[in-house]
């Protein structure tokens, strides 16, 4: 499964590094919405401040539905997903390659979209090994759940607006977790953030569980 | 002697239209099989279910020992289909797919190299991203991984639909070496000159259904004449 | 007597829903028996469903 | 062309082969307990309505808003009990040796009446919240809780409709369930700590002391909207049922047209190959 898994993420990160595709399009897009929210909640910073963590997350998980979306496009592009069926591939690996392949250029995304989000909302960052931390642990359940759910919506002729439908109610707990770390560690109050990345640890070693173990069901018939 | 195919009264469904209307063919292993029927006969469907991509709805279907209803994944890494697409990533090059390809099913990475200097893709072709590359330069890819693989039993669907002249040589030098050997190979073709050379038996399909599984069929007098007028089937 | 309103509302709300979806089940039944025999000859106990689907409306 | 199709199993689909006659009487005793069931349901909803509107007295602290206690913990009760069969259901199916399309249609049955009791619990809760706290929507961690399920389950139902083959169709929807159904507790404890670091929990009705007659008249509008749901399902899942037979016999059908379209190219083979 290992050997997979790497060889998958080893191939998507490829194809992402030759197409740029989240380079040039999903991170001006991110960046697009944080303007959108600072011209919808006013000019004034000190509620911009208060709500940059939400704001930055709601952000994180518009961008990630887009990266979800290309990471199945990939694989869709040829001949639907028979490459990948037939490729021999054990189905936990490619489900922890995709995962991981795709947490790694959301690991990325974040770390522009923190450092513009923090000039424009007026939010020093501060607490950053918790702030990272939380980065690391939410990107891994978004991951794992965009990439399950992005499988079981390309199956289907509407997987675009599928997915969403699908993907936002499930990491609802992921944002509001996520939110309240960040928040906690931007107010300095670091301490109160440690329950939160406990809660999102929880979710994310479940649904990576439940994708590596239920990924063949889909990909065999989906 | 043992079969590297046994399907008994297939049934395979695209959700309610039957691909497979109650199809069954033995095909022994080192057969060289020409599938032969109009288009929409269910050629296509009858080589994605051996190779495990199209759930049994009723019947029975055994390949190389697998049982269809039972396990299609472990039969994966045993069989090699040439379909009408070519399974490969655009952005990555023509060198990377079959590196990809090859480590995916465990293969050898040994034969790589030949199988890219047989199929002609040896030169500047192998560094070129196969999004840049013609149909036929795809197609000789999906060869060469197959070339590479030598899977155990060869599912071929059209294999010289889009190839030049050079290239369709290649495909028959390849069939022969299967068979030669042991490998089954399936070769659904409307080349019926060509297939004939290559093949062992015909099998005739239509409506889903093998119907006329007879040896005897092969030299069939009005089949033999229509071969004569076929040149131009081809989806070049 | 507001207060009222709004446990009325809620009543209404309620068992409202709760007869529209029963109705709605009841009439995809109907409708769902219908299409059947059209597809294939009734069977011998295609009449005693039918019958006890129009009753059971309750 | 009629004259060439053959007989076609009916059996294909996994349709029940038992004989007629057992069927029928199955059929009909089955018939019989989910008519009782309706009545039954029926009336226990006039006796509730009855006993909830005129009957039992105004509540001390909550006034007249306590006859809401009589219909919205009910529903909210059997949307809960609904995503708790739906959830077992795709999990016998998942399982493979119980793996059954009829558990399939009983967790798509067993969901959709689940978000129409969850929609109902909804609007109730909002209705009794806009007299008791002054808002139609409090954040709190039940309502919300409540409010993600129910678009977990549209979704979950809007993944039911994506047409294809039956067996494909279950897998990928009780994969989902499963995954939609482990989302619930997360949700509810984050959101429910997410509150107490907020404020302080909101009044939670029903905590005055409860009359007698009240009590047992919120017992029966359990009882009786637990028959309610399973008068819904039931019905959902013959729905189920008879759409499942309806695709099948069309089935038959384009399986005798397909096997008959290679039979008529047969007698002329120079057709054949055209």
């Amino acid at each position: 499964m290992w050997h997979d898994a790497v060889l998958v993420a080893g191939k998507d990160l490829r194809i992402e590094w030759r197409s740029r595709v989240g380079l040039n399009q999903v991170v001006p897009f991110a960046l697009v919405v944080l303007l959108l929210f600072g011209l919808a909640l006013g000019p004034d910073a000190g509620r911009l401040r208060a709500a940059a963590a939400g704001l930055f997350w709601v952000t994180v998980l518009l961008a990630c539905l887009l990266s979800v979306q290309r990471s199945v496009a990939v694989e869709t592009a040829d001949a639907g997903r028979d490459g990948l069926r037939l490729s021999g591939l054990d189905a936990g690996g490619i489900f922890v390659g995709k995962s991981a392949a795709l947490a790694l250029q959301l690991l990325v995304l974040e770390v522009v979209l923190a450092v513009v989000a923090a000039l424009l909302y007026a939010t020093p960052l501060s607490g950053i090994g918790l702030l990272a931390a939380t980065c690391v642990l939410a990107t891994a359940g978004l991951a794992a759940v965009g990439t399950f759910y992005g499988a079981v919506a390309a199956g289907t002729r509407v997987r675009e607006t599928l997915l969403p439908l699908l993907f936002f109610p499930v990491v609802a707990p992921v944002v509001l977790a996520a939110t309240k770390a960040w928040s906690a560690a931007l107010s300095h109050q670091g301490g109160g953030g440690l329950g939160w990345l406990g809660l999102l640890a929880i979710f994310s070693v479940a649904y990576v569980a439940i994708g590596t173990v239920a990924f063949g069901a889909l990909l065999e018939d989906g | 002697m043992p079969h590297a195919v046994r399907f008994r009264e297939a049934v395979a469904l695209a959700g309610r239209f039957p691909l497979l209307s109650g199809l069954s063919l033995e095909v022994a292993k080192g057969e060289v099989v020409h599938l032969r029927g109009a288009n929409g006969a269910g050629k296509t469907s009858l080589l994605r279910t051996c190779a495990g991509l199209i759930p049994i709805a009723a019947g029975t279907a055994v390949v190389l020992g697998h049982d269809l209803c039972l396990d299609r994944q472990s039969l994966r890494r045993e069989v090699g289909l040439l379909g009408h697409a070519g399974f490969s990533y655009e952005e990555l090059s023509v060198e990377e797919n079959l590196a990809f390809a090859l480590r995916a099913s465990r293969a050898e990475m040994g034969r790589a190299d030949a199988a890219l200097e047989r199929l002609g893709l040896s030169g500047r072709v192998r560094k070129t991203p196969v999004g840049a590359c013609s149909a036929g330069q795809r197609r000789r890819l999906a060869l060469a991984v197959l070339v590479a693989r030598a899977p155990r039993l060869w599912l071929l669907d059209e294999p010289h639909a889009g190839l030049d002249l050079e290239a369709r040589a290649v495909v028959d030098e390849v069939v022969r070496e299967a068979a030669a050997s042991g490998g089954t190979v399936l070769l659904a073709s409307h080349e019926l000159e060509r297939a004939a050379a290559l093949c062992d038996r015909v099998v005739t399909i239509a409506g889903g259904r093998v119907i006329a599984p007879e040896p005897d069929e092969v030299l069939d007098p009005p089949i033999a004449a229509l071969a004569g007028g076929e040149v131009g089937c081809d989806v070049a | 007597m507001t207060d009222y309103a709004y446990v009325e509302a809620g009543y209404v709300v309620a068992l409202g829903g709760l007869a529209l979806y029963g109705a709605s089940l009841v009439a995809r039944e109907r409708a769902a028996r219908r299409r059947i025999p059209a597809v294939v000859p009734a069977r011998s106990d295609e009449r005693g469903v039918e019958h006890e689907g129009g009753a059971a409306s309750s | 062309m009629n004259a060439l199709v053959p007989p076609v199993d009916h059996g294909l689909l996994g349709e029940s082969a038992a004989p007629h006659a057992v069927i029928s009487s199955r059929r009909h005793r089955a018939e019989l307990a989910l008519r009782i069931v309706g009545v039954a349901g029926l009336v226990g909803v006039v006796l509730t309505v009855w006993l909830g509107l005129w009957v039992t007295p105004p509540d001390a602290y909550m006034g007249n808003l306590v006859r809401l206690l009589y219909i919205h913990p009910s529903m909210a009760w059997d949307a809960f009990l609904a995503y708790g069969v739906s959830f077992a259901a795709s999990a016998c199916y998942l399982w493979p040796r119980t793996r059954d399309l009829r558990f399939d249609r009983l967790a798509g049955a067993s969901a959709e009446a689940g978000v129409v009791f969850t929609a109902i619990t909804l609007v109730t809760g909002s209705l009794w919240g806009r007299p008791t706290w002054g808002t139609w929507w409090v954040w709190d961690p039940l309502l919300t809780t409540t409010a993600l399920l129910f678009v977990l389950y549209l979704g979950y139902l809007a993944l039911r409709k994506v047409p294809g083959d039956p067996e494909v169709r279950a897998k990928r929807t009780a994969v989902g369930a499963l995954v939609a159904f482990i989302d619930v507790p997360i949700v509810y404890f984050s959101v429910t700590w997410w509150k107490s670091l907020h404020q302080a929990p909101t009044i939670s009705p029903g905590k005055s002391d409860v009359h007698g007659l009240m009590a047992w008249t919120m017992l029966l509008s359990f009882v009786t909207f637990s028959l309610v749901y399973v008068w819904f399902v039931a019905h959902r899942y013959r729905l189920a049922g008879l759409q499942a037979r309806e695709e099948a016999e069309g089935l038959a059908y384009a399986l005798a047209e397909r096997r008959a379209e290679g039979g008529a190219k047969a007698v002329e083979k120079n057709e054949v190959l055209t």
